[in-house]
């Protein structure tokens, strides 16, 4: 038969996450002795491109990311045509109508559930420090453009109120890019209007966004006993933080294991080309609360 | 200037040659310091390129040039500067967006530790204008100027460079009377000076009047030097050009004169507020004449159309209205005019010559309304070059390539190419066209005239107002200061009529 | 008027008919490579990829990098005409996401594919002619103007979404993205009929050469007598037109309308046409030029994509690419300049 | 040569200066109205958005906003200049981001902040010497070897950084991101001194007055003896020092060098500079104008965002705001053209 070469298709390559995705794919690939191409696809117009371009290099199936969950259709339409098998990897593909497609199997998170760990995360270490929920700010680092990121911090959101936030408490600040200034500048304007809050709770869609919104707060005063920040990603932005010698607004962030991800998934992908073993119609992991305290523990523990 | 002394300045076996086109082919001459050396020759026949060589903006093919016995090697306009030469070039080469005294002291403002001392620089030039005589604000920007005053800065910039070698490259071609004596002026004081001064132009009188000596070139190869101006025949110096006899170069036949057909009444615009009146008869070519900034320009543009016409202006074609909505109407109309400057008006500098002199009559021969007949359009832009004599490797050549005069041809083309015509404008038609070119281009205007068809020509050049027109309008401020039919039109009553001065007296 | 003394014209043409015959032979060949060179020199780079990459050529990959680049031909070839005329145009992308949602949503909606298209192109059309009114008559600079409408488009298509794709389940529409005919891929199609169409549009037509000539000198054109502000309106609006086509196929083969699609993609077009020797400056085009910068873009995306060329190392690529093809287009006018 | 005959000069004078005179001082006060409307016409904006938006007058919003545009601002002096002499850099962008990553690494491996600023400055000078180069002496197109440039240095920003953020802790160079002098933040102060600096070069030296020229008449500043190629390679050179600059500053204020940051950013820029009426065709700047371009970019966003503007409305508004002020522009030129 023909050597076995699979697809790994991730939406933003440049980012830490994806990086390290691909990283534990290659060593899988590696480890079973399969060939591993790397296209990062940005767009809907590049993943197609793409998929074509694996059928070109006879590729027998690939593993994605999509830009978009609603691309959903047209992965499969694609892959069927060119004879490919497929299975996505962190966030669900569906269909025209919003379901889950069935025929993709799945391993991954749900943007929804980390975004509400994070909530879960900033109650308990309100509880812990002893704040006084009514006089908290929380402030939602909005990038609403983007339907992930939307989801993640209304997960947060969710959260916040069924632990009894108050509703009226939480701000959103709307950042233009997903970059750290972009956040920053933004969360300068809402902690100018919102003076009323002496402590804040702060979320976003990455780690990037609530690092901007932690150095405004700084900027104002607003020090690690008056913030509590949680990010999503355990990238090395939030390590960075962590490593600081005194300990910053940025308390936490959320780390998913892009290990099992990567390798995971194409493993699962190799079995089903070389041994027809059809992988598990769908595998949601689950995110850690990693803080500046249990970050060596939880990093063992994902074999970071 | 005795033979033993070193001529100022020498080309010896100059030679440029550009793709398909021999610029110059071994040209030797020399100039002597205390004299107007005049170069002449057709369109194309390598002046400009001599003198971009001379001003370091070419490097010869082969050859030298010698300053003072000395060879140079110019690698940079900058160089030639620094040689101690200034060269007027025939294109304008101005910075739009800065101020008259910043242009003139261009690569050269005065300054402390690179800041520019404004003061300073304004003083030196309004000092120098002064001197010259030349009426210019040092604070105005040259894109507010005419394009005489412009013309005027651009020779002024050269003389504060002060100069070993100066050379003019067609510096009257866009200016009027009253500067043109200014500038003349000035060139005697150089002369006086001890300078060393080239003087192209396509103005014989000109020559007479200014040159001490000559050189003739044809298709890049120099015919004759001839030391002593004054000495040469006219109708040898016109041979010595182009090549054949040309005894009257006007070509003025009287011929039959219609009814009126073009009638203007009360135009005006924003540029010339008090409405103007006038008429043309079928078959008639009458000449508008001014000094600078007379408004025959504007008053030409406002009746195509180019600048929107004020309330209670008409123009009437053959009994119909024209519509005031820009020059497409107007051509539709039938009215077609051909504009002053080439260079900002008139060129498509990246297009072809084809492509230039096809772009306003080609819908007359399109199929559908929509495609292109290539093949007509290659025949109608080979028939005006040859008619015109258009120097060009072929049509496909980009017109920028082409010497002033024949990127002047080209756009006179364009509008004799106009079958629909009926009233022609020509703005400074014969702006840097040699002597062979102008008459074949009067004999056209005849021709189109004879046709019984209105020719408008605006003209600063005297003798070719008073040598082509049936009747001629004078222009002073904005205003038609009178008329004169062609039996009553000589130098001084034009004159009268366009000098402010000579108003009172 | 025509007629010319015929004494005259012969004695000029003995005189003047050999060199010119000769010097226009030797120019017409050396014209003839100078404005073919970058066609040459991409069937070259093809040929020696041809060999050398693994997969690169084959039916799939072919048709695959060719369907890569539908999009952005599409656009270029209307882009070609708006530089062409001394104009530019930012908001290509907005226009395709924002026509590819519409589309969605009334095909959802009423599951009518004439409506759908329809309102789509209409769209499109729309916003160009807005541009087109912006920049000719209201004289807005044109980076500013589609950068406005860029930025407004945008917010439309995510307004009309709130921010979600809308997901097309249509199936004749699905098909128009990957039905075939002989082999070949709609889109590729539709693609290839817009290069021929806008080829002749701007080498045979009298719009394209006035396009040309307002570009080159605005002033001249108007003075011809060509009505400057019409045309450049009519420009813009096809330039909407066709972009709204594009944003619709690439809809129906992306199943889905995205507010989020074609970020940036203006800058990609752009680059394609100036790679393809179009100016900046106006008054300078060619269709084979830009369909070469087009390929090329698509060529340099798919071969590193064959070669597994690492993420971060793509971005030195295709920079560098990007370099060597205006450095040899410069080098060799450079050389025939010299010559 | 400077004597001239009495009579003529003197009615020539006489005739002339009057209405010249007379024009002149007219020209004068229309004049300063007109270099001055986008200034005024800002300063009019702020008042009222002083009394309308609810906490856009306090000191922290104003600082906040002049914060927000201290990248942009640094940036756009000297993509003024650039601009002015009719070139044009995509590369500023990725120049950000690299001289932030380069800088974070040097800082965190030597501890040395002279090494970091001198090591991230270096870099910026030799990416827009690089540029230079390319388009002064090699004559490639702006567009394409910016482009090239924004590619190769992004991508050698992920390779250095391993597309990790790179984290910074030394508290020196923290604190030339946040800490302040007089009330004012240290980037503050920098963007105000750059564009005085840059202020004075345009209108005061040799070196401003000659980047005018070369953009206004590229052949005449030749004939004039200015040496054209070295000029722009200086423009181009300072352009990469002072987005180095502004890169290392983003980095202090983020505490971290972000292989991803500011992109995009070179849109910004070149937008707040045409915004601000300089010319695309080179020749035409104002940093009055570049200010207000800025401040406009900033003062529009900061506003939305008190207000609360939803984020899809957002995209729209500022599309509006842009169309409005350059709208207004084109009315009040065209009203003094009139007058
Ligand atoms: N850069 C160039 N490329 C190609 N041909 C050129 C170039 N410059 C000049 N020529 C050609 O060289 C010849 C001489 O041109 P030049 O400008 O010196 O003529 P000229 O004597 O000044 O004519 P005119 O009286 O019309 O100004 C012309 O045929 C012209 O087309
Ligand atoms: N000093 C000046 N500053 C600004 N505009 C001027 C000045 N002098 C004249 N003008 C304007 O220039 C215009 C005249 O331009 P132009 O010189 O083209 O006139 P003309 O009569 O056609 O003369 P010619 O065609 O010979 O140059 C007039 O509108 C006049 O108001
Ligand atoms: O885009 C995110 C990525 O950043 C990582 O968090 C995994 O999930 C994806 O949805
Ligand atoms: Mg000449
Ligand atoms: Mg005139």
């Amino acid at each position: 038969a023909d050597p076995v070469k699979i697809g790994f298709l991730v939406k933003q390559a440049e980012e830490p996450w994806f990086q390290d995705e691909w990283r534990y794919a290659e060593q899988a690939a590696k480890e079973k002795g399969f060939t591993l191409v790397k296209i990062g696809v940005a767009n809907g117009e590049k993943m197609m491109a793409a998929i074509d371009n694996l059928a070109a290099q006879k590729a027998q199936g690939f593993v994605i990311c999509a830009p978009d969950v609603k691309l959903g259709m047209a992965v499969e339409r694609a892959a069927k045509r060119n004879n490919l098998k497929v299975m996505s990897v962190d966030d669900q593909l569906v269909d025209g109508s919003g379901k889950p497609i069935a025929s993709i199997p799945h391993m991954g998170i749900s943007a929804y559930e980390i975004g509400k760990q994070v909530g879960q995360g900033l109650i308990e270490e309100m509880k812990s420090r002893g704040w006084n929920m009514t006089e908290v700010g929380a402030m939602r680092m909005a990038f609403d453009q983007l339907p992930t990121a939307r989801e993640r911090t209304q997960g947060a959101v969710d959260a916040l109120k069924a632990a009894g936030f108050p509703v009226a408490n939480i701000v959103d600040a709307a950042q233009a890019k997903t970059d750290t200034e972009s956040a920053f500048n933004a969360a300068n304007i809402a902690l100018t209007k919102q003076t009323r809050f002496k402590r804040w709770v702060v979320f976003g869609m990455n780690d990037e966004a609530v690092l901007g919104t932690v150095r405004a707060a700084e900027g104002r005063g607003l020090r690690n006993d008056a913030v509590i920040g949680i990010g999503i990603g355990g990238s090395k932005t939030a390590l960075n933080e962590f490593a600081k010698p005194s300990p910053t607004g940025f308390y936490g962030t959320v780390l998913i294991s892009p290990k099992r991800h990567g390798y995971e998934t194409s493993v699962n992908m190799y079995k089903w080309i070389a041994e027809s073993k059809v992988p598990a119609a769908l595998t949601l992991t689950t995110g850690v609360l990693m803080t500046r305290r249990n970050q060596a523990d939880v990093r063992a523990e994902f074999g970071l | 200037m005795s033979s033993s002394q070193v001529p100022s300045l020498q080309f010896e076996e100059v030679c440029k040659f550009f793709p398909g086109v021999k610029a110059l082919n071994g040209v030797s001459f020399e100039a002597h310091a205390g004299t107007v050396h005049g170069l002449l020759g057709e369109n194309g026949a390598g002046k400009s390129t001599l003198l971009k060589i001379l001003g370091g903006q070419y490097k010869p093919d082969g050859g030298r040039l010698l300053l003072n016995g000395n060879v140079c090697h110019f690698t940079s306009a900058g160089d030639a500067i620094a040689a101690g030469i200034a060269v007027i070039h025939q294109e304008l080469q101005y910075v739009p967006e800065l101020t008259v005294a910043e242009n003139l002291l261009l690569g050269r403002l005065p300054q402390k530790l690179g800041f520019v001392n404004r003061n300073e620089a304004r003083r030196m030039v309004s000092q120098r204008l002064q001197q010259m005589g030349v009426d210019l604000n040092p604070d105005a920007r040259l894109c507010d100027l005419s394009i005489a005053q412009r013309q005027m800065a651009e020779i002024c910039k050269a003389l504060l460079q002060d100069a070993q070698v100066i050379a003019f490259d067609e510096p009257t071609s866009s200016l009027s009377y009253r500067e043109s004596e200014i500038l003349f002026r000035l060139i005697r004081d150089l002369r006086a000076a001890g300078r060393t001064i080239i003087y192209i132009s396509h103005r014989l009188e000109e020559l007479y009047a200014l040159c001490d000596a000559c050189t003739i070139f044809r298709d890049g190869r120099k015919i004759v030097t001839h030391p002593v101006m004054a000495d040469v025949p006219r109708d040898v110096l016109i041979n010595d050009m182009v090549g054949r006899e040309l005894s009257d170069i006007y070509d003025y036949r009287p011929r039959a004169i219609q009814s009126e057909r073009l009638v203007v009444r009360q135009l005006k615009g924003d540029a010339l507020p008090t409405g103007q009146d006038f008429s043309v008869r079928g078959g008639e070519v009458l000449g508008f004449f001014g000094l600078v900034g007379a408004g025959r320009s504007e008053l030409m543009r406002l009746l195509y159309g180019v600048d929107k016409r004020g309330g209670g202006s008409s123009v009437v074609l053959d009994g119909t209205a024209v519509s005031n909505d820009g020059p497409a109407a107007a051509i539709e109309a039938g009215i077609v005019l051909c504009p002053e400057d080439r260079k900002e008006q008139g060129i498509l500098a990246q297009a072809s010559v084809a492509e230039n002199i096809n772009i306003s009559c080609r819908r007359h021969g399109l199929l559908g309304g929509l495609f292109l007949r290539h093949k007509r359009e290659a025949e109608l832009a080979d028939r005006f070059i040859q008619r015109l004599k258009i120097k060009t490797p072929n049509r496909e050549q980009e017109i920028r390539l082409l010497s002033g005069g024949n990127q002047q041809k080209v756009i006179l083309a364009r509008w004799l190419a106009e079958p629909g015509m009926k009233v022609l404008i020509l703005d400074e038609p014969t702006r840097g066209i040699d002597v062979g070119a102008k008459n074949e281009i009067y004999r056209i205007i005849h021709e189109v005239a004879e046709r019984g068809c209105c020719v408008i020509v605006v003209s600063s050049e005297l003798p070719e107002v008073l040598g082509i027109c049936d009747r001629i309008i004078v222009m002073r401020e904005g205003q038609i200061s009178g008329q004169l039919e062609r039996a009553q039109a000589n130098e001084t009553a034009v004159l009268g009529l366009a000098l402010p001065d000579m108003q009172t007296t | 008027m025509s007629s010319l003394s015929p004494a005259q014209a012969d004695d000029e043409s003995a005189v003047k008919q050999p060199t010119l015959k000769q010097s226009t032979g030797m120019k017409t060949t050396q014209h003839w490579l100078q404005e073919q060179s970058m066609p040459l020199a991409y069937a070259l780079l093809f040929v020696v990829l041809s060999f050398t990459v693994e997969n690169f050529f084959s039916t799939t990959n072919i048709v695959g990098l060719m369907l890569s680049v539908a999009q952005i031909g599409m656009v270029a070839c209307t882009m070609m005409m708006c530089l062409a005329s001394r104009d530019f145009d930012l908001s290509v992308g907005s226009t395709i996401a924002f026509s590819g949602v519409l589309g969605a949503i009334i095909l959802e909606r009423t599951q009518s594919i004439t409506l759908a298209v329809g309102g789509g192109l209409l769209a499109g059309a729309l916003i160009g002619a807005g541009n087109g009114v912006l920049i000719a008559y209201l004289r807005v600079n044109a980076l500013i103007a589609t950068l406005a409408t860029m930025l407004m488009v945008r917010g439309l298509a995510f307004i009309v979404s709130k921010g979600q794709a809308v997901g097309i389940s249509n199936e004749t529409f699905i098909s128009f993205g990957d039905g075939r005919l002989f082999g070949l891929p709609y889109p590729v199609l539709v693609v290839a009929a817009c290069f021929l169409v806008f080829g002749v549009l701007l080498n045979h037509t009298v719009f394209g050469r006035n396009t040309l000539a307002i570009g080159g000198n605005p002033d001249a054109a108007r003075l011809a007598g060509i009505r400057v502000e019409r045309l450049r309106i009519w420009i813009f609006l096809l330039q909407g037109l066709v972009t709204a086509l594009a944003g619709l196929i690439l809809a129906s083969r992306i199943t889905s309308g995205q507010p989020n699609s074609a970020q940036g993609f203006e800058l990609d077009v752009i680059s394609a046409c100036v790679l393809g020797g179009v100016s900046l400056q106006g008054g300078k085009a060619r269709i084979s030029g830009v369909l070469v910068g087009v390929l090329i873009m698509g060529t340099v995306e798919n071969v590193m994509n064959l070669l597994d060329v690492d993420a971060f190392y793509q971005y030195l690529m295709r920079g560098f690419i990007l370099l060597a093809a205006v450095l040899l287009d410069q080098l060799k006018s450079h050389a025939t300049r010299k010559s």
